[in-house]
């Protein structure tokens, strides 16, 4: 049952079709409640692609540059409610990491917004649904996610790239007499 | 050589720089921030407190980490997403441990060079100290004379 | 990688949106791919036997299948991949159902597209995915449950039901925990003891139940399945024997709180708590030795004899008095009494007066009771040398141990230092001479007048007959006076002295004496001077001088206050030089001295500080030597500076066959007692020799020395030692009457009663000579039990919150205040009143009662609990209940914050209870004020009227909280379990998972976990019981594949992960390649450490990085 | 009977660095409780100062409504600048009242607005109350000190104090207002008692309404007279009961309720309440071997301290009798 509301609700910003959006859910909670509103029949936007995992303790923050690095808008990841996670802490793990991500992409420019945790409880489907529905409304308000091609020189697109000496940062105490050591290479 | 607690509590107490006044003993250490995986070998293991986990992360850590390290990987997502050079450290949430910048205080480095020691990926260099010809002025630590360290120490 | 990808229409669900052919034909463009098959139910029979084919056809060695949700179907394909032999990993899953056809039926051509991701996705995971071990470990069907209460038991008896053998472990002496001490139960009125004690005798009677009490849990380790429990069996002193018929109950002396009656009500040492205790045997709470039979020489009970003389049974106190030392009389007169100063009584405000105490019970009973001689069984006769206290001692050792026994003595009178050292003003020759008539009566022959080495000689002994010889000959000579003028007429050696004084004779003394020494012979010849000169007609004037700075031992501070309120002046620190005079003694030099560092080496001489006293009599008491003419005629016996060589452990001589003690040979103080215990010690030794047995170490292990807990001196109302009445100081000097009176009965039993009881068993005897069945054994030990079990519950209850530390409200400090258990056992039928309700302090039955609630519950200052102990409310209704019902008259009133009933039938129950006029208030109680007549004023704001009420009470029962038990907190840190608020054990997870811990394995039950009410408890029990069948039903269990790993050759031994883990299932190995280590049997799989690990060495079973980022990058 | 309490932990000793903060009602009523603080603080070896720009802490008038908040968070502030800067940050109040609003105005200064608007106004007298004082100033209780240095208190008793049955009167500011901060249990404080012990003192430890306030409520003794020292006639026969020979004080304000009035109350009750009033301190001092005429000041109390002092052999009046008098008398 296609209602008209559904269909406008695709962002202006990107094509409905074009953005993916990936979301980390945790089999106890996310993908529980994912599979209820999905039996129930209701409709989701289809950019997001769900990937189940045992708990969001599991996601790290490599999983989650690396799916924004390969091809996905935004990240998502659903877990349980705070203190109601299965496995006690997982979800307070990943709430944390999900935060230092969000910090790494505003330092190089990104849009934080793209990375975002949502908990829910497995009896809650309506929760899942709402948390799927805006993931997809920000990440399609957002421009497209431009990347640069795959092991390209970083220096083509990145500003006042460091000398090549790999970064050191010496901290030796000065002697009184001694020669001063070379500064930093990688300090920027 | 491997502290007991007794002389790590003592080191502590000890400034630093008295130690290393005499010239003879203590190394350069010369961290390389990109080799390191934030571990927080060096961290627990400094006799002095020199080194601790901060609670910033330099993201040129992940930029400028070796391409085979799990960093690396880091690293090559994010410079293919980034737009601009990182702006500065970022503030990191308690429950994030590795991806912390070890803190090192020159000060309180007494040069033991157990960091360097103990790191599991040599991320830490330690130079040793030039040795001084005898009769100089720095000699070695054996001619400090016990009262001037034993004055520091009481007051 | 080999794959297949199996696609499936799931009957139009997915078809109905997504078309299979195209999908189909995208899947076949995946690398890897090498067979694509459509069917309509591929979960179906038909779908199976399609991958069968396939995997045999094609020889496929990963299956993707795109079907329905993982967690719907998930087990059915992974078994079928298992029967394949394909192994753990081998099934990668494309949710094209509820990840794509049910959610965008409205857009089939995104869903097609969205498809193709999913499928292309799962086979980019396929490609990662790599078999996975599991371990197979056996389980011992086996259970521990901890603690012995209504839940252990409930559990217990569940397991043991499954088949399962059960080790039931309980710290205190019995079953029964804390449903034991109720009177009634909520909300059926039922008895407590009616339900429970069918519960107690099932688990006793049932075989698979081990049950273990008094016992503690010392260590757990190991992982889930074999759990090595290492229990400590405390000692029960009671062996299976005991029929269980409490004779010995009423014969043992001790009162001591019984910890089961809550404190109101005492018990006896040896006690069983509650009639159908399970075991039915009883036990012994004994701390090792009191600190006063540890001080004690000879070890006697003096607990023992105090508690018998406090219970008012002076023959029985006299057998304990005079069993390890035949001269009670004496030592209560001249004893040291080192027990005195051991005393823990001391730390309250005076010590016992033990001594005195022995005396009186010697004095009173002693005569009395007739001595049978002992029989003869041995055939070798045995000669002592000496009738000393050793010899002495030594001779009724002997003689009881069935040997002829002949004494020598050179003296005309037996008593050594007693008879002849001690003037009678201290100890009266007529009891020393009545005790040695009761040794001499068991059969010994005294032979007077017989000088060893003069008128026989021990090798003539030898050749008499006898089997062995005792040598305690003591030292019967002053020692030599190196002083210039020593020989000078009127200088007299003390022990010659007294000797002649005791044996009858009055050696004369001048008008001005003066006495050199410093120990008890100086003072008592002192003594003896001062009533000479008072029976010649002189005024007393007797200076003793001593050189050191303090009398030595074994004088004591009464005996000199003694000496001087006679009229004895003592001068101390002062050397002397010479006697002077020509024939006669006209005087002595003397020289001050200064005590050095420590004052009990030589003293410093001070130069110019020499000065003169006149005297006309020098009496020299420095010391007393051997008399060694003995030695003549004893080939091969050594002598050591004054003293009889001998090894200190066998008391043997260099003589074989010749022993030696007392202080000819002694190896302490030359005291009376170190002098008897070296003739048991002898006694013992000779009997080992003659009897051929190998000469043991006479060194007994002594048990720990009891002390008090630290509460109960302080909670001891404060009495001084009932003063020994004492002849006035001048009276004194006149006669040779001794000193010190001796007790009245009333005085003894009422000093005997101050005793602490600090061992609790005081080891008088009583008991082990009242069993029928000679049950009590009291070398029983710790004994260590290593057990491997499969699982462990936790079941060790609560206790009752400490209603003394709120302390306005005056537990503990008014009398008629009582918590809740208290009064249940109050009401109990089988409660110390026999279920009468009577008020602590006068006994009558209380008119006006009020209840507290929430005391130490739902209290947010330091000083109590903030959490709510959920039972209180109904367990105060009910003994309002109750007492309504025995006293209708009586008011009972509870002051409430909430009343909380929210089990089945409680609200029922509390409306009937109003009904039967139980008034409830709604107010919390600031202040309880005591009146002088002992009831109580309460005053509390009515929050529902708001008005103040006031109230005076006769009863008032406080509902204290419940809190962890010590048995609670000790088993949590023992099992490594986490403890909440109240220190209650956490369950995993408050819904999904309240009888698991988080440890695996490990369960809880009952209060352990958290207040509750009984029916609770039991169902909690129950739930742990089945999670423990559930885990050891098959025997044995496979480790799960979806578990962490370490690659040791990545991992840099950081120990992130190990603090990451919120199982503890990590731990690193040590040395120089040191790696991280996941116990496969507790991870549960969560990832957490993966997601940590800086160098990616932690992987994550089936969501390795690998798969994880394939899946996710596609 | 000697009463159960749970003593009362050590706390570390303070050596020196105490600004003694001097007290109205001390000065005005009971100068003697601050001599003997001083002569106590001498005998233990603790360095402390009286600082001449230490004003009024204006407790009583606060309490009393009569003085807004913010005057008396204004001169708090500036008092613990004067601590402070004065090389003294460890104030001992003498007076539980001043103790309590100190401590209640350093909590309000913690609230950043507060803190400026007060600092504004010591701007003007050019104080300033930063983040400086505000870590380094310590607000103590004399008995606070006292319970430090009462290790070496039995090594100084010149006189003993054996057979004295001693009760305290626990002072509400001190014990109520900030009941986590008090040494020992705040609903059964033991320190006078504890204090007093070593010189052979009978504690008498928890007793029927012994945290019933004194009944002086500021201003209640002057506009609620019959309740005011009904309350206080209450107090003084529970205190009967217990038999004790001293209620010792903390507070000059209970002092005045209970020295000044307990003859009227025992004289309109008709009751005989046999026991004197006195601060720790003036006990402490007296057991220490402190004159009582000089040290003390007993005589501007009401009530008749001589039968005390007779008994402990302190009496500098009538010359004793026989009786062997310990070596008292440290003039």
């Amino acid at each position: 049952m296609t209602t008209a509301t559904e269909a406008a609700e695709v962002g202006t910003g990107m094509a409905g079709g074009e953005r993916s959006i990936v979301a980390f859910c945790c089999r106890e909670c996310a993908y529980a409640a994912a599979d209820t509103s999905a039996n129930a029949r209701t409709s989701l936007p289809p950019s997001v692609r769900l990937i189940l995992l045992p708990c969001t303790g599991r996601v790290s923050p490599l999983h989650l540059l690396s799916a924004l690095a390969e091809g996905a808008d935004g990240v998502m990841v659903a877990g349980c409610l705070e203190g109601q996670c299965h496995y006690r802490e997982g979800n307070f793990n990943a709430i944390d990491r999900v935060t230092f991500v969000q910090r790494l992409l505003e330092s190089v420019g990104v849009e934080p917004e793209r990375c975002r945790m949502f908990t829910m409880s497995a009896g809650e489907p309506p929760r899942f649904v709402a948390a799927v529905k805006e993931m997809d409304r920000v990440v399609g308000a957002l421009p497209p996610l431009t990347r640069c091609a795959a092991g390209a020189d970083p220096s083509a697109t990145a500003v006042g790239a460091g000398d090549t000496a790999p970064g050191t940062r010496v901290g030796a105490a000065r002697r009184s007499a001694g020669p001063a050591l070379v500064a930093p290479g990688g300090e920027h | 050589m491997p502290l007991t607690d007794r002389g790590r509590e003592i080191l502590k107490r000890l400034p630093a720089t008295h130690a290393r006044s005499s010239g003879s003993i203590g190394c350069e250490i010369v961290r390389h921030e990109h080799l390191c995986v934030g571990c927080g070998t060096c961290a627990r293991s400094c006799p002095t407190g020199a080194s601790r986990r901060g609670d910033t992360f330099d993201v040129h850590q992940l930029l400028d980490a070796p391409a085979g390290s799990r960093r690396g990987e880091l690293g090559a997502a994010l410079r293919r997403l980034m737009r601009n050079d990182p702006s500065g450290p970022v503030e990191v949430p308690p429950r994030v441990t590795v991806y912390r910048t070890i803190v090192y205080d020159a000060e309180r480095c007494i040069g033991c060079g157990t960091c360097a020691r103990t790191c599991p990926v040599n991320a830490i260099e330690a130079r040793p100290p030039e040795v001084r010809a005898a009769g100089d002025e720095g000699s070695p630590i054996a001619n400090v004379t016990t009262a001037a360290l034993s004055a520091e120490t009481v007051s | 990688m080999r794959a297949g990808v199996f696609l499936c229409e799931c009957g139009g669900n997915i078809s109905g949106v997504v078309e299979m052919e195209p999908l189909a034909a995208h899947a076949r463009t995946l690398d890897g791919v090498v067979e694509v098959a459509i069917d309509q139910f591929m979960c179906g029979t038909e779908g199976r036997a399609m991958i069968e084919k396939a995997v045999e056809d094609r020889g496929l060695d990963r299956l993707v299948i795109a079907s329905c949700s993982q967690r719907f179907q998930g087990p059915t394909f992974d078994r079928i991949a298992r029967e394949l032999k394909l192994g753990e990993n081998a099934v990668a899953f494309a949710n094209i159902r509820e990840g794509c056809s049910f959610v965008h039926r409205h857009e089939p051509e995104r869903a097609q597209e969205k498809a193709r991701k999913i499928v292309a996705a799962a086979v980019a995971r396929a490609r990662h995915q790599s078999d996975l071990p599991r371990r197979r470990t056996f389980l011992s069907r086996s259970a521990l449950v901890v603690g012995g209460g209504v839940a252990g038991m409930a559990a217990a008896e569940e397991l043991a039901a499954a088949g399962i053998d059960v080790h039931l472990v309980e710290r205190e002496q019995s079953l029964g925990g804390y449903m034991a001490k109720l009177a009634k139960t909520f909300p059926t009125e039922d008895c407590a003891m009616c339900s429970l004690a069918p519960r107690l005798t099932s688990t006793a009677l049932n075989g698979h139940i081990h049950i273990h009490t008094l016992t503690d849990v010392e260590e757990i380790s190991g992982p889930p399945g074999e759990f090595r429990v290492t229990l400590r069996h405390h000692p029960r002193f009671v062996t299976e024997a005991c029929v269980g018929c409490g004779e010995c109950v009423a014969v043992c002396p001790v009162h001591y709180p019984s910890s089961y009656e809550e404190g109101i009500a005492e018990r006896t040492a040896i006690y069983r708590p509650f009639a159908n205790a399970v075991p039915s045997t009883f036990a012994v709470e004994k701390k090792g030795w009191s600190p006063c039979k540890s001080a004690c020489a000879v070890h006697t009970s003096a607990q023992g004899y105090i508690a018998l003389v406090a219970a008012g049974r002076f023959e029985d106190a006299y057998r304990v008095a005079s069993g390890p030392n035949p001269f009670p009389s004496v030592c209560g007169r001249v004893c040291t009494a080192l027990c005195e100063a051991a005393c823990a009584r001391g730390s309250v405000d005076e010590p016992i007066a033990i001594a005195a105490l022995k005396r009186f019970v010697a004095d009173t009973v002693g005569p009395t009771l007739p001595v049978r001689p002992a029989s003869m069984v041995h055939p070798e006769p045995v000669a002592i040398v000496g009738a000393g206290p050793a010899g002495l001692t030594c001779a009724r050792d002997l003689a009881h141990l069935g040997y002829k026994v002949t004494l020598f003595e050179a003296q005309p009178v037996a008593g050594g230092m007693l008879r002849t050292g001690i003037p009678d003003y201290r100890l009266p020759h007529d009891v020393i001479e009545r005790e040695i008539g009761q040794v001499l009566a068991l059969g010994p022959e005294l032979r007077l007048g017989q000088r060893a080495g003069v008128d026989f000689t021990i090798d003539g002994l030898f050749e008499e007959g006898y089997g062995a010889v005792y040598l305690a000959t003591g030292l019967q000579k002053s020692a030599e006076v190196d002083l210039p003028g020593g020989e000078l007429e009127g200088v007299l050696r003390a022990v010659e002295m007294l000797r002649e004084l005791n044996l009858g004779g009055t050696p004369e003394v001048g008008e001005r004496v003066v006495v050199i020494g410093g120990g008890d012979v100086a003072l008592d010849a002192a003594r003896s001077v001062i009533r000479l000169q008072n029976a010649a007609g002189y005024e007393p004037d007797v200076t003793l001088v001593c050189p050191d700075a303090r009398l030595r031992l074994p004088t004591n501070a009464t005996q000199m206050k003694e000496a001087r309120e006679e009229g004895l002046d003592l001068e101390f620190l002062m050397q002397p030089l010479e006697i002077l005079g020509t024939s006669h003694v006209t005087g002595i030099k003397l020289r001050r001295r200064e005590p050095n560092a420590s004052d009990r080496r030589q003293p410093v001489p001070v130069q110019g500080s020499g000065l003169e006293l006149a005297a006309d009599t020098v009496v020299v008491a420095v010391g007393r030597t051997l008399v060694d003419d003995f030695a003549r005629g004893c080939d091969g016996l050594e002598l050591k500076d004054g003293q009889i060589r001998i090894d200190r452990d066998t008391m043997m001589t260099t003589r074989e066959g010749v022993f030696a003690g007392g202080d000819a040979a002694s190896v302490g103080l030359h005291t009376a007692i170190e002098a008897i215990a070296a003739g048991r010690r002898g006694g013992a030794a000779i009997h080992d020799f003659l009897r051929g047995t190998q000469l043991m170490p006479k060194c007994e292990q002594r048990p720990p020395r009891a002390r008090p807990t630290a509460e109960e001196p302080a909670a001891v109302e404060t009495c001084r030692r009932i003063p020994l009445a004492v002849i006035d100081g001048p009276g004194r000097r006149t006669g040779w009457r001794e000193v010190r009176r001796v007790y009245s009965a009333q005085e003894a039993v009422a000093e005997a009663q101050r005793c602490l009881n600090c061992a609790v068993c005081s080891e008088c005897g009583c008991c082990v000579r009242a069993c029928p069945s000679g049950a009590i054994d009291w070398d029983q030990t710790e004994i260590v039990e290593e057990l491997s079990v499969g699982a462990v519950i936790l079941a060790t209850g609560h206790k009752q919150f400490d209603a003394a530390r709120k302390t306005p409200l005056g537990y503990g400090r008014h009398a008629n205040i009582l918590t809740q258990g208290q009064l249940s056992r109050l009401l109990s039928a089988a409660g110390p009143t026999a279920g009468e309700l009577c008020r602590p302090s006068d006994g009558a039955v209380p008119r006006r009662i009020f209840m507290l609630q929430c005391v130490g519950s739902r209290d947010v200052t330091s000083s109590g609990n903030q959490h709510c102990s959920a039972v209180c409310c109904l367990f105060a209704t009910l003994n309002a209940s109750l007492i309504k019902q025995q006293y209708p008259d009586a008011e009972v009133t509870i002051g409430y914050t909430d009343l909380r009933a929210p089990g089945k039938a409680h609200e029922e129950y509390y409306r009937l209870v109003q009904e039967r006029g139980v008034r409830y208030v709604r107010g919390r109680v600031g202040e309880i004020l005591e009146e002088k007549d002992g009831s109580l004023r309460v005053r509390l704001e009515d929050t529902m009227t708001g008005r103040k009420q006031e109230g005076v009470y006769d009863l008032v029962v406080l509902s204290a909280g419940l809190e962890a038990s010590d048995g609670t907190r000790d088993i949590a840190r023992v099992a490594g379990v986490q403890t909440g608020a109240g220190g209650f054990i956490r369950e995993y997870h408050p819904k999904l998972a309240p009888v698991d811990t988080q440890r695996a394995g490990m369960f809880v039950a009952g209060t352990a976990q958290g207040p509750k009410s009984i029916p609770d408890s039991i169902a909690q029990a129950k739930a742990a019981a089945a999670r423990v069948v559930a885990m050891l039903s098959s025997g044995y269990t496979m480790t799960a594949a979806q578990v962490a790993a370490g690659d040791p050759e990545i991992c840099i031994a950081c120990g992130v992960c190990v603090d990451a883990c919120p199982q503890m299932a990590v731990h690193l190995t040590t040395g120089t390649d040191a790696h991280s280590v996941v116990d496969p049997n507790i991870c549960r799989g969560c990832g957490i450490c993966a997601a940590e690990c800086p160098t990616g060495a932690m992987q994550l079973g089936r969501y390795s990085d690998a798969e994880v980022l394939a899946e996710a990058t596609v | 009977m000697s009463a159960r309490f749970t003593k009362t932990p050590d706390v570390p000793r303070t050596h020196g660095g105490v600004l003694l903060f001097r007290s109205c009602l001390v000065s005005g009523e009971y100068p003697g409780v601050e001599a003997s603080t001083k002569w106590l603080f001498e005998r233990l070896g603790i360095e402390y100062t009286v600082h001449p720009e230490q004003t009024c802490c204006t407790g009583l008038g606060y309490y009393a409504d009569l003085i807004p908040i913010d005057t008396t968070v204004a001169l708090a502030a500036r008092n613990a600048c004067v601590a402070v800067d004065d090389g003294h940050p460890i104030v001992a109040y003498l007076c539980s009242t001043c103790y309590a609003i100190n401590k209640k105005a350093r909590s309000i200064l913690t609230v950043d607005e507060y803190r400026a608007r007060t600092n504004a106004v010591l701007a003007k007298v050019d104080r300033c109350y930063d983040d400086r004082v505000a870590a380094t100033v310590q607000h103590r209780h004399v008995l606070d000190i006292l319970w430090g240095a009462h290790q070496s208190i039995p090594g100084l008793v010149r006189r003993r104090l054996d057979g004295l049955k001693v009760a305290t009167h626990p002072a509400c500011h001190y014990c109520k207002v900030f009941p986590d901060e008090v040494l020992g249990s705040s609903e059964d404080y033991m320190v006078p008692e504890e204090l007093l012990m070593p010189a052979g003192a009978i504690p008498t430890g928890a007793y029927n309404e012994k945290t019933t306030h004194c009944g002086a409520g500021f201003r209640q003794r002057f506009v609620n007279p019959s309740i005011s020292l009904a309350v206080t006639g209450e107090k003084l026969r529970r205190l009967a009961e217990e038999q004790v020979d001293v209620c010792v004080h903390m507070c000059p304000n209970c002092h005045v309720q209970f020295d000044r009035y307990h003859d009227i109350i025992s004289a309109t009750r008709h009751e005989d309440y046999p026991f004197v009033h006195l601060h720790a301190q003036q006990l402490l001092a007296l057991a220490l071997g402190a004159d009582p005429d000089t040290v003390l000041g007993v005589e501007t109390h009401s009530q008749n301290v001589e039968p005390l002092l007779e008994r402990i052999g302190a009496s500098t009046r009538a010359p004793m009798a026989g009786a062997a008098a310990t070596s008292g008398g440290g003039r």
